[in-house]
């Protein structure tokens, strides 16, 4: 309990923080940390009687209310009922475009990742896309990504309702400000500083000389997290779960 | 109208050259059946994943069986990336029409229903979008200011899937999984393993109803017990991490795909 | 997120002047409610009937709540021509947006999938597309010869619906009948009616899941007994067809719905 | 069993050989006669090891397989999978026009029916749409339609691999040629004459002076219809059944 915030808890937190105010939030099967950050919120918000935060996991049985197949997620980001959503990609380039596909060339890429999935869907229609990669790399950050899976802004006349709101690493945490589709640095997290960043990145971005630490969760929400959440998790996430700090 | 064939036949049934639509892992995807195919010699396939593929995807490629992908995404999950995807995107063996999720969707949808398209918003601005010559920029008929994809019909000749239970008369219990019905309708026939026959009809018990394919959707049914191993069954049985594991490591290399698919036994 | 209210706070929740979407008679109709909302005085309706409308519909009309009624039909069934419906329309006293079945159900597809518009082949050449501003005749974007028309999606605002079973999440057993999923899935709000309320969740049972509507469509749901009455609920209760008959006869004239209305005990 | 054949069995037969080569026939919920058909059809196909007949009813649970809805049957009709249809009409004119909607002006019609139902799109898309209404009359059968709830013809560059087929009534049975867009009299029932015709139809039509009469069931067909068939369409429409002559 006295032990310090680890990185994957800070970033647990500031997923949290980034969710404030959404109602239903959708994660992939596959990120535990998301999944962990709105599970915070959602105990939080019922800690300070706020409204109902619901989680939809995609791919999970227990936690996943669709019924309409794989496509009623697409269906209900389109109707509004999805406030949130996180993406990675192997490259997000600093006009919040996203890669999924590959590096060097396409078709034939060097480098092939799996693909789009819902990308280049959900980023127009989900209103707080979180962009989330660990990785703080010129390699990840790049100036202009290889291939677009999902653009981060829209020119006139494309419907677009939603697109990136905040990009989080292990590092830092950046804003998207869509009026000029450049990132804006908001935070660095403790151990690292502004300068440490703009190295990091291969892009530029605004507020370059940022001295704000990352907000970090006090004593009672670390609790928190070190108990009911990461028993929560443990339902979906075992073996992730067993990878954080418990409450003993 | 539903025939009764055994596995190895319904692989029969199947022929090189066709449009032939696929599940995700684990969501009624059939590498039993997949092995089967491959072991007579299946070639020049339009796969269409619905929305992605997986490991029985991986194997049909690395068998160059495959000439065509359509596809959102082709991953082994927790084991990583698809090796032998990777390599023939790398030598250019496949030509590759990339998607994304809920385009897949609304191309069947269009072919569910029967018309030559479907609008779909998003996508403009992607590279995905550039390279798709089936999609198309449009204007919203009813708001000149809005310019809209629209993506043509997705109607795979042959879909093949793995599902729990059918009855005698045809019809096929998918559980939840409405995403493979949808699939079904599009397809002009559908072939689908299952654990276990039933010998009552599934559609009698209303609860169950709205969780069934119909027979007339369903051209053979062949029992095959286990046959999405290892690649698991939604709400039956989970997936074999470590085999699919054991495929990823082999396939990183043609001869270890070989390997694997000549030394593994199969569902069957 | 659901709200559980009584069938008299339910009523309260609906007010004049939005679009109503209601289903057939028999699935999923709940005159019960109706007749709290022509208690209340409702008034402008712009009710959308999904895709056909029956007693409940001719009996909202004959109250005068209705401004403007898109449907494919109203009939009593058995029981003969909607009177109240047929009297309205003589007199001009709605404004009617006739439609074809799966042309109102394309609407709400689009609506669901959140585009603006759905293609649909047929139509041309009716009077039933030439009577509709909302519809157009474009060209099929991957064939130049071919027309086609495309409706705009239809959204209600709130749609009301009478049901078996809810559970105490907000989930809603729905049956095989995926119609009604549609256009919960196409409105803003879902209000439901149950037969009864289930303890434990609907979506627990696999077999059942796909027959539920999830708790996220669902504003608000009432215990409300026999709220289908006259008109039946599939694999529940059949239809009340001396009542209907009885309606049939009184609604021929307005003082005879009149008298009908405040003369018959509702479902309550 | 040696009584004759009436004119509801004539038309129940007339039905099933209209219907001859269909693998699948939907009918509405209140429509006996043409399930009759259909049932008559498989029967008859059993008995002769010819193809299945599968018949969905609309609205009944038993005799439906569908399993998405309302809208499936109209899915399925654009997939191809339904072969034949029957509409009906309060009106039906002599280029294959029916209107299910009102007579005397619109949308103020003086006579409103119930609407149009999936006619405008059907009939677009099941190659054998049989017009069947019993009543023969000039009201009926009319020169023009006051509304087109769907057309029989369509022009070029319209979508359409369906429509009109034959028209029967209890009088007379007609072809429809889709090349011309006429009517064509194939043949008058027992007891009509074509003069008759001519006067109790409101549309002119080919083949006016027709003289064959419209075939009736052999007596093995006959009894078929009394024992087995009058069964079964007593599971979904007993009071009709009833009404039929049985085998005693």
């Amino acid at each position: 309990m006295t032990s310090e915030c680890t990185n994957r808890e800070l970033l647990i937190y500031t997923i949290s923080r980034l969710l404030t105010g959404v109602r239903h939030v959708a994660v992939g099967m596959s990120s535990p940390m998301p999944a962990a950050g709105a599970m915070l919120l959602r105990a939080l918000n019922k800690k300070h009687s706020k409204e109902d935060v619901q989680l939809s996991i995609l791919g999970s049985i227990a936690h996943n209310a669709f019924t309409s197949g794989a496509e009623e997620l697409f269906d209900c980001a389109a109707q509004g009922r999805i406030d949130a959503f996180f993406l990675g990609g192997g490259q997000i380039d600093g006009k919040g475009n996203v890669n999924l596909v590959g590096a060097g060339g396409y078709p034939n890429s060097k480098v092939r990742w799996p693909g789009s999935y819902g990308s280049a869907y959900l980023y127009f229609l989900v209103p707080r896309v979180i962009l989330f990669r660990e990785e703080h790399s010129p390699r990840v950050l790049v100036d202009q990504v290889d291939f677009i899976s999902a653009p981060g802004v829209s020119e006139e006349g494309v419907y677009r309702r939603g697109g990136p709101h905040a990009l989080l690493t292990n590092a830092a945490l950046f804003s998207f400000q869509s009026d000029v589709g450049r990132f804006r640095l908001e935070s660095v997290h403790r151990g690292h500083s502004a300068r440490d960043i703009q190295e990091m990145t291969g892009f530029s971005f605004d507020n370059d000389h940022c001295e704000v630490e990352t907000p970090e969760p006090d004593a009672a929400t670390l609790a928190l997290m070190r108990g009911q959440i990461r028993t929560e998790l443990a339902e979906t996430y075992p073996l992730f779960a067993a990878s954080l700090p418990d409450a003993a | 109208m539903t025939e009764f064939v055994s596995p190895e036949i319904m692989a029969g049934m199947i022929p090189s050259g066709i449009k032939l639509g696929l599940v995700p892992d684990g969501s009624g995807s059939c590498p039993g059946m997949v092995r089967l195919l491959i072991d007579q010699g299946i070639r020049d396939l339009h796969v269409v994943c619905a929305p992605i593929g997986g490991m029985q995807v991986d194997m049909l490629i690395g068998a160059g069986a495959v000439a065509v992908l359509e596809t959102s995404a082709v991953s082994l999950g927790e084991a990583g990336g698809a090796p032998c995807f990777g390599r023939a995107v790398r030598n250019g063996d496949i030509r590759l029409l990339d998607a994304t999720c809920p385009a897949v969707f609304a191309g069947l949808t269009a072919a569910e229903k029967g018309v030559p398209f479907m609008p779909i918003r998003g996508i403009i601005g992607s590279d995905v979008l550039a390279n798709r010559t089936d999609w198309k920029v449009t204007t919203n008929p009813f708001d000149d200011s809005e310019k809209i994809v629209v993506v043509s019909a997705i109607q795979p000749d042959i879909t093949l899937i793995h599902a729990p239970e059918a009855d005698r008369f045809g019809n096929v219990r998918l559980g939840r999984l409405r995403e493979v019905m949808l699939l079904a309708h599009a397809s002009k026939k559908t072939f689908v393993t299952v654990e276990r026959l039933s010998e009552t009809s599934l559609l009698e018990d209303e609860k169950l109803a709205a969780a069934v394919l119909p027979a007339m959707y369903v051209s053979a049914v062949a029992e095959f017990k286990n046959a999405a191993w290892p690649t698991g069954l939604y709400a039956e049985y989970e997936v074999d991490d470590r085999e699919v594991q054991d495929y990823a490591q082999a396939a990183r290399t043609p001869e270890g795909f070989q390997a694997y698919m000549t030394g593994t036994r199969s569902a069957a």
